[in-house]
């Protein structure tokens, strides 16, 4: 497939040369209107956060945006429970949860696809499918470990996905940041998770697989899934998301949505000069 | 070709030594008598080796586990002496002297586990804590000597085993596969079996790999390690119960002594690598054995013993070094 | 200081401070020396006793250096080994310090008293036992003992003067020996998972051996675990040393493995220390006068036939 | 406060100790002779652990130590006695056996070094080769027993030093701060500088804390972390050499053994972290002080030995737990 | 200076917002001439880079650009000697010189400001002053290291390039990406370098500090240093460098200077559309 591998890139490259964004990021989606998923309300994290809140509804994008170190993957780590919540409160479906671990998380079906792959997001020593089965290794037991099954699944994420790796049971590191990003996704998106947590989830990738992920996003969007995203990347924000949550030292902003989002809108917010 | 040394050096090392050993000393070496033996001499060892391949594989290390052995024999032997003095029968104090040897090494390795996962406290600083505390712990229950078996056929079991008719010594008597030696089989499969087919043993891999996107991996790391170490301390407690059978008695100053270097020897040389995240159970084995190999075939060719040390240097490091770079070691 | 009053005799009845420092009771006749020394701390309860035990040479200097920091008047020291034990010995003798030498002995005569026992008669008896047991007769005025064959492995203790004069003059009534074959000498360091671990590699070495002068029955234990481990029981028996109770006991109920032992008390660790007490009590300059500076315990055969006499079911050893 | 105990929790627990051993045993154990006492027993194990520092700091470990002290001790006394035979005299016989001692250390910790740096294997399993190849070495020089020195002057090197004639012990002799002693205190002194003033110490600071920046940084990483295993090899040199003398013979089975846990103990006690990076002298020394003053206090308050292996422990774990999160450890 | 820093984030808010590029980049340079400082022909390190040459002048700012696993940073490493180069050879000043490790490259003065701060860069554990003086520790020797010294010259360098570090003497991990940056890039130019390579200098780093990095890079290349810029953000190389030299899976496919700097050019090049 190298040909079809060159002419993706060829049409990338004019893509991005002309900047014809409505090309490059999938169509805009409508706004999402309808009972909350996640609600967090007062969240704090000793040091990074202070009285955040946020809300997604089942198939929306959400975009959390503001500068590097504002808080944002304090704020959804602790979502998670990978971090302590000083404060706050956590709102499943109307229901108040309490979520100690990533465990009690991924139990009630709320993934975080960490910005550091090599750090929290992926064992890079070990194998394609040792990585992408590893949350939801529950579901591969009954009550042993079924490598064939574990396997035909990774085998069905890698083709899902499109993950371009020859040997599924070569270490990750060995894959290219867009392939490794993918296999951590497919790692969460193999828990079933109803609201996703994407933190950078472009960071270290290249612009083919960018592109990739954002459709992704949009087709997991489209069928139900709530999606939050992090990014750093203003265009990536702009391009993909329908409502942003702009935060500044730890505090939320602001909140966008529609037209309203903008680079300049959330820059301004961002900086704070506007709310 | 480097591939194949990498993953599979340690059995290249195994054969070699064999073949010397034949050429040395004869075809006789390797009759099943011989064979049997060599397994016999290395099953203490060998379980606590099995047990030590699990912690390391966490990206930890055990150097408690020689004294744990005195302390586990210690209450074995005072578990038996207590209950046969309670007019208990042989096989009932017995088997509450093993279930008292094994839980003993349970707490122990447990402890190890709490104040190294909750504690967060270095592996290595906690079990060379270990080393002094149950060794302590051992010579104050023993008096600072021994303590020995009231119990006769308790040291009987220690010689006790499945007889094998097919097979004779040079004496012309049936080889004995003894209860210990079945012990350490048993131990290496179950372990092989927990390694490959249980989510534990997939989260032990994934804890020493990466601990950190372990816990982001919604693992329970400090379960998970607490686990690994109770175990260990469970073969320790196992292999603890055997040995104070074959003395019928407990040397509370010295049994275990060095059992840590010895386990760690075997486990890196199998080719488990002392980052973690990998290890294999077989090549665990085949370490032990080659260790006992090395010893045994310094007596049977005269050498002195003392050079006995510098051989195994040796093969530590030509181990480790063939085995570098590939996937089970650093 | 204590050391002056000492040796002026003790006319006020003052009360002594006496170390003693012994090896720790790594095996089966070390535990009897701990134990008989706490035993004879009891029946002097007038003299401030420190007893400490070690491991290691480094540890019993540092616990000699200890007792000197608080004052003792005299030591009894049993050496973990004897050579690195010597200068110390010697130092803390300069220092004025009464020294009884219990065992195994300084390289050095630094000792006021020395107590031991007979290790060349140890040594002797033993291997004579051994060679007529294997076929030695004895010449006519029984001076020496020679015909002796058949395959022998020895076992040797911790490197120290008694295990050098038990070995030595072992061998020298082997040497008139030379139909007997040593087929192999290793050390056991006097204890039981040594011994079993030297002998385990002996015996694949050695398809045929006929005895084991184990010198030690800690060691004798330890090989026998061996010999039953190659399913090898049946065709070897063995001298060991001490006088072990169970192995007395074996002895006199005529086990074929342990067809005789030998005596080596433990319990002349209290001797040292009753003598230590009695130099002080009358004054050491004075008791040194007329003390034997060596005293030697000799050592007795143990057979089926006296072993009653040797039998003390209730001791620790 | 946590941050005060983080860094000067040692310094606490030693003076913690010294407050109950005064309550214990009176004033008496402020003597200068019982302080200058306390100092010259733990010397050996001192200049041992003043070098397990480096080591530490560069991320690495020494596990050799104990068998490297056999070694260095046999060669020295065998220097010693070759040339007492060649009637050179006495001190030129000592100065031979001291340069032999060093000279034997330097080699075996830079043949460590080598192996680590070069050929790339973890430390740990490179001096736990050491840990038995020295001292098989050791024991085939002395023929596994013991070596005796044939020079009277060397054992009583092993006892002389400076007599202070301001203090007198409790027999009412002079003090002597012993050779080894003032050793020890030049070796920790030396270090300190090393690791303040010179810039391998800060390489070795920067290797222990990020190896591949600090190759990045244009820091030759290989050759700083030979030379600190050079230079743990001559201050065991050091120590053994001392120890010789003070036994005026060389047990080559026995002596140095646990060394390497003693040392790594203190280092760890004194609040060096095995993740490398960080380091201090003082606490290294201060760690082996509260060592050598738990046993020392076990013997005067008359408490069984057996306990001190459990206090020891308590010590190492409640050092460590209260240093934690300190810059210093991990 | 809190009211500075606020006042500084708006304007930058609104330079970004308003996408006014030459104000947020430095004015853009002449292109230089004469003669080449460092020049690499042939340049190959097994795996990543093949024949791949390049020369920057004094006083050259040079953009290496190329997608993500182009082989730049390999490029980089090999010419500092932190890698081996299996290949080519490396000219300074018309002289042809061995570098076998960065000791060598740091002694002909050519330094290299790595991509990951964390793993290679910098010492995080360690203090600023530790990390500011290592690469020169040698010059704090006589034959001593002063600690004085190298807190004077560490205390110079946080004024020279504005280091935002309340104490010289906390570790580095706890400054922000920017000033992170700004201490990895102190460290070099203590060794004062004729030549500085800066791979992804800006990765991490807040827009307040991208643009402070901006312009030292100028300011170092008007003061006579030749800079090479790797970087994977295309508006930054359009931005600063007045040569760019793209790279495509380990070989160089052109160079733009002047006019045909543009991002379009540069992407077509990185996806081997156009040479
Ligand atoms: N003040 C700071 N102290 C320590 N680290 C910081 C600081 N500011 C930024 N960083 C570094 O920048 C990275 C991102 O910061 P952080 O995760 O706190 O913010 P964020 O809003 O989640 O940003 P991002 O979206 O980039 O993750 C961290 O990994 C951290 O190393
Ligand atoms: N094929 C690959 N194999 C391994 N790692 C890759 C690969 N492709 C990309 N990566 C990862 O992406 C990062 C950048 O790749 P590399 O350094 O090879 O290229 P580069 O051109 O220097 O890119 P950059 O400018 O981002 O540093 C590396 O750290 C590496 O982990
Ligand atoms: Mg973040
Ligand atoms: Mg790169």
């Amino acid at each position: 497939t190298k040909e079809k591998g060159d002419f993706d890139q060829v049409e990338l490259a004019r893509m991005m040369v002309g900047r014809e964004i409505g090309d490059f990021y999938p169509p805009k989606r409508a706004q999402r209107s309808g009972e909350p998923l996640l609600e967090v309300k007062g969240a704090s994290v000793a040091g990074f956060v202070q009285d955040a809140g946020l809300v997604v509804r089942p198939g929306e994008i959400v975009g959390l945006a503001g500068l590097i170190g504002s808080g944002r993957s304090e704020l959804a780590e602790a979502i998670v429970g990978a971090r302590k919540l000083s404060n706050g409160t956590v709102t499943l479906e109307g229901k108040k949860v309490n979520i100690n671990s990533v465990k009690d998380a991924l139990r009630l079906g709320i993934a975080y696809v960490s910005e550091d792959r090599k750090g929290t997001g992926l064992h890079v020593d070990l194998d394609v499918v040792a990585n992408t089965t590893l949350a939801n290794l529950r579901a591969y037991c009954h009550p042993l470990v079924s490598a064939k099954l574990q396997a035909k699944r990774t085998e069905e994420w890698k083709r899902d996905l499109d993950i371009r790796a020859g040997d599924l049971r070569a270490d990750v590191t060995f894959l290219s940041g867009g392939n490794q990003q993918k296999v951590a996704v497919a790692k969460w998106l193999d828990t079933k998770p109803r609201v996703l947590i994407l933190d950078e989830p472009t960071r270290g990738v290249d612009v083919g697989a960018k592109r990739e992920i954002y459709n992704l996003i949009q087709r997991l969007a489209d069928e139900g899934m709530a999606c939050i995203v992090i990014s750093s990347e203003l265009p990536e924000i702009v391009g993909v998301c329908e409502r942003v949550i702009v935060m500044r030292e730890g505090r939320v902003m602001g909140e966008l949505t529609g037209d309203e989002i903008s680079e300049e809108n959330i820059m301004l917010r961002a900086a704070g000069v506007a709310a | 070709m480097k591939k194949f040394f990498q993953d599979y050096g340690v059995l290249v090392a195994l054969l070699l030594l064999v073949v010397i050993d034949v050429i040395a000393n004869g075809w006789g070496v390797l009759s099943a008598g011989n064979i049997i033996l060599l397994f016999n001499q290395n099953a203490y060892v060998g379980m606590v080796a099995v047990g030590m391949t699990f912690v390391i594989m966490t990206a930890g290390i055990d150097l408690s586990v020689g004294s744990m052995v005195a302390l586990c024999g210690a209450v074995a032997v005072l578990a038996l002496n207590k209950e046969a003095g309670n007019h208990a029968s042989d096989s009932t104090a017995i088997f509450i002297a093993c279930l008292a040897s094994l839980g003993t090494g349970a707490v122990a390795g447990a402890l190890n586990g709490v104040a190294i996962a909750y504690g967060k406290v270095a592996p290595f600083i906690v079990t060379l804590a270990g080393l002094a505390g149950f060794r302590s712990i051992a010579l104050v229950l023993g008096g600072s000597g021994e303590i020995r078996s009231q119990v006769t056929s308790f040291g009987d079991l220690g010689f006790g085993g499945i007889k094998v008719g097919l097979f004779h010594n040079a004496s012309g008597l049936p080889i004995t596969i003894y209860w210990s030696l079945i012990a350490f089989i048993g131990t290496a499969l179950i372990a092989s079996f927990i390694l490959n087919y249980t989510r534990f043993g997939r989260y032990m891999i994934a804890v020493g790999s990466n601990e950190r996107a372990a816990n982001y991996s919604a693992i329970n790391t400090q379960t998970v390690k607490v686990a690994a170490y109770t175990l260990i301390g469970v073969m320790v407690g196992l292999a603890a119960f055997f040995n104070a059978a074959r003395m019928n008695s407990v040397g509370t100053g010295s049994v275990g002594s060095f059992y840590e270097l010895d386990a760690i020897a075997a486990v890196v040389i199998g080719g488990t690598s002392l980052r973690g995240g990998k290890g294999r159970i077989w090549g665990t084995v085949v370490g032990v054995v080659l260790l006992t190999l090395i010893s045994n075939m310094m007596t049977t060719l005269n050498i002195d013993t003392n050079w006995q040390g510098l051989v195994r240097a040796a093969v530590i490091l030509i181990a480790v070094l063939l085995q570098r770079g590939s996937k089970a070691n650093e | 200081g204590g050391a002056a009053t000492a040796n002026n005799g003790n006319p006020q009845g003052k009360r002594f401070k006496i170390g003693v420092s012994i090896p720790a009771a790594d095996h089966g006749w070390t535990a009897g020396v701990n134990w008989w020394a706490k035993q004879a701390k009891e029946l002097y309860p007038n003299v401030d006793w420190v007893i400490d035990d070690a491991k290691s040479p480094d540890e019993q200097i540092a616990d000699l250096q200890n007792m000197q920091s608080q004052g003792v008047d005299a030591l009894v020291i049993l050496c973990t080994e004897s050579a690195p034990i010597t200068p110390i010995a010697k130092k803390l003798h300069d220092a004025g310090i009464m020294i009884v030498n219990v065992d195994r002995g300084f390289t050095e005569p630094v000792a006021d008293v020395f107590i031991e026992g007979d290790n060349k008669s140890f040594g002797r008896k033993s291997a004579e036992y051994v060679a007529e047991r294997m076929g030695g007769t004895w010449d006519k005025d029984h001076t020496t003992l020679s015909g002796a064959h058949g395959n022998l492995v020895i076992l040797r203790g911790i490197s120290c003067t008694v295990d050098d004069d038990r070995f030595n003059a072992g061998m020298a009534v082997f040497r008139k020996n030379p139909k007997i074959n040593i087929v192999s000498v290793q050390r056991g360091e006097w204890n039981r998972e040594t011994a079993d671990k030297a002998m385990q590699n002996i015996l694949t070495a050695n398809p045929k051996i006929d005895a084991i002068w184990a010198q030690d029955d800690d060691m004798a234990l330890g090989a026998e675990n061996a010999l039953k481990a190659a399913g090898r029981e049946g065709e070897v028996w063995m001298l060991g040393g001490a006088g072990m109770k169970d192995i007395v006991k074996r002895v006199m109920d005529g086990d074929k493995m342990f067809p005789a032992d030998i005596t080596y008390p433990p319990s002349m660790i209290a001797q040292g220390m009753a003598q230590a007490v009695s130099i002080l009590q009358v004054g050491k300059d004075k008791a040194l006068q007329f003390v034997p500076k060596h005293m030697m315990l000799d050592v007795d055969l143990i057979t089926p036939d006296n072993a009653q006499k040797y039998y003390f079911p209730d001791s620790i050893y």
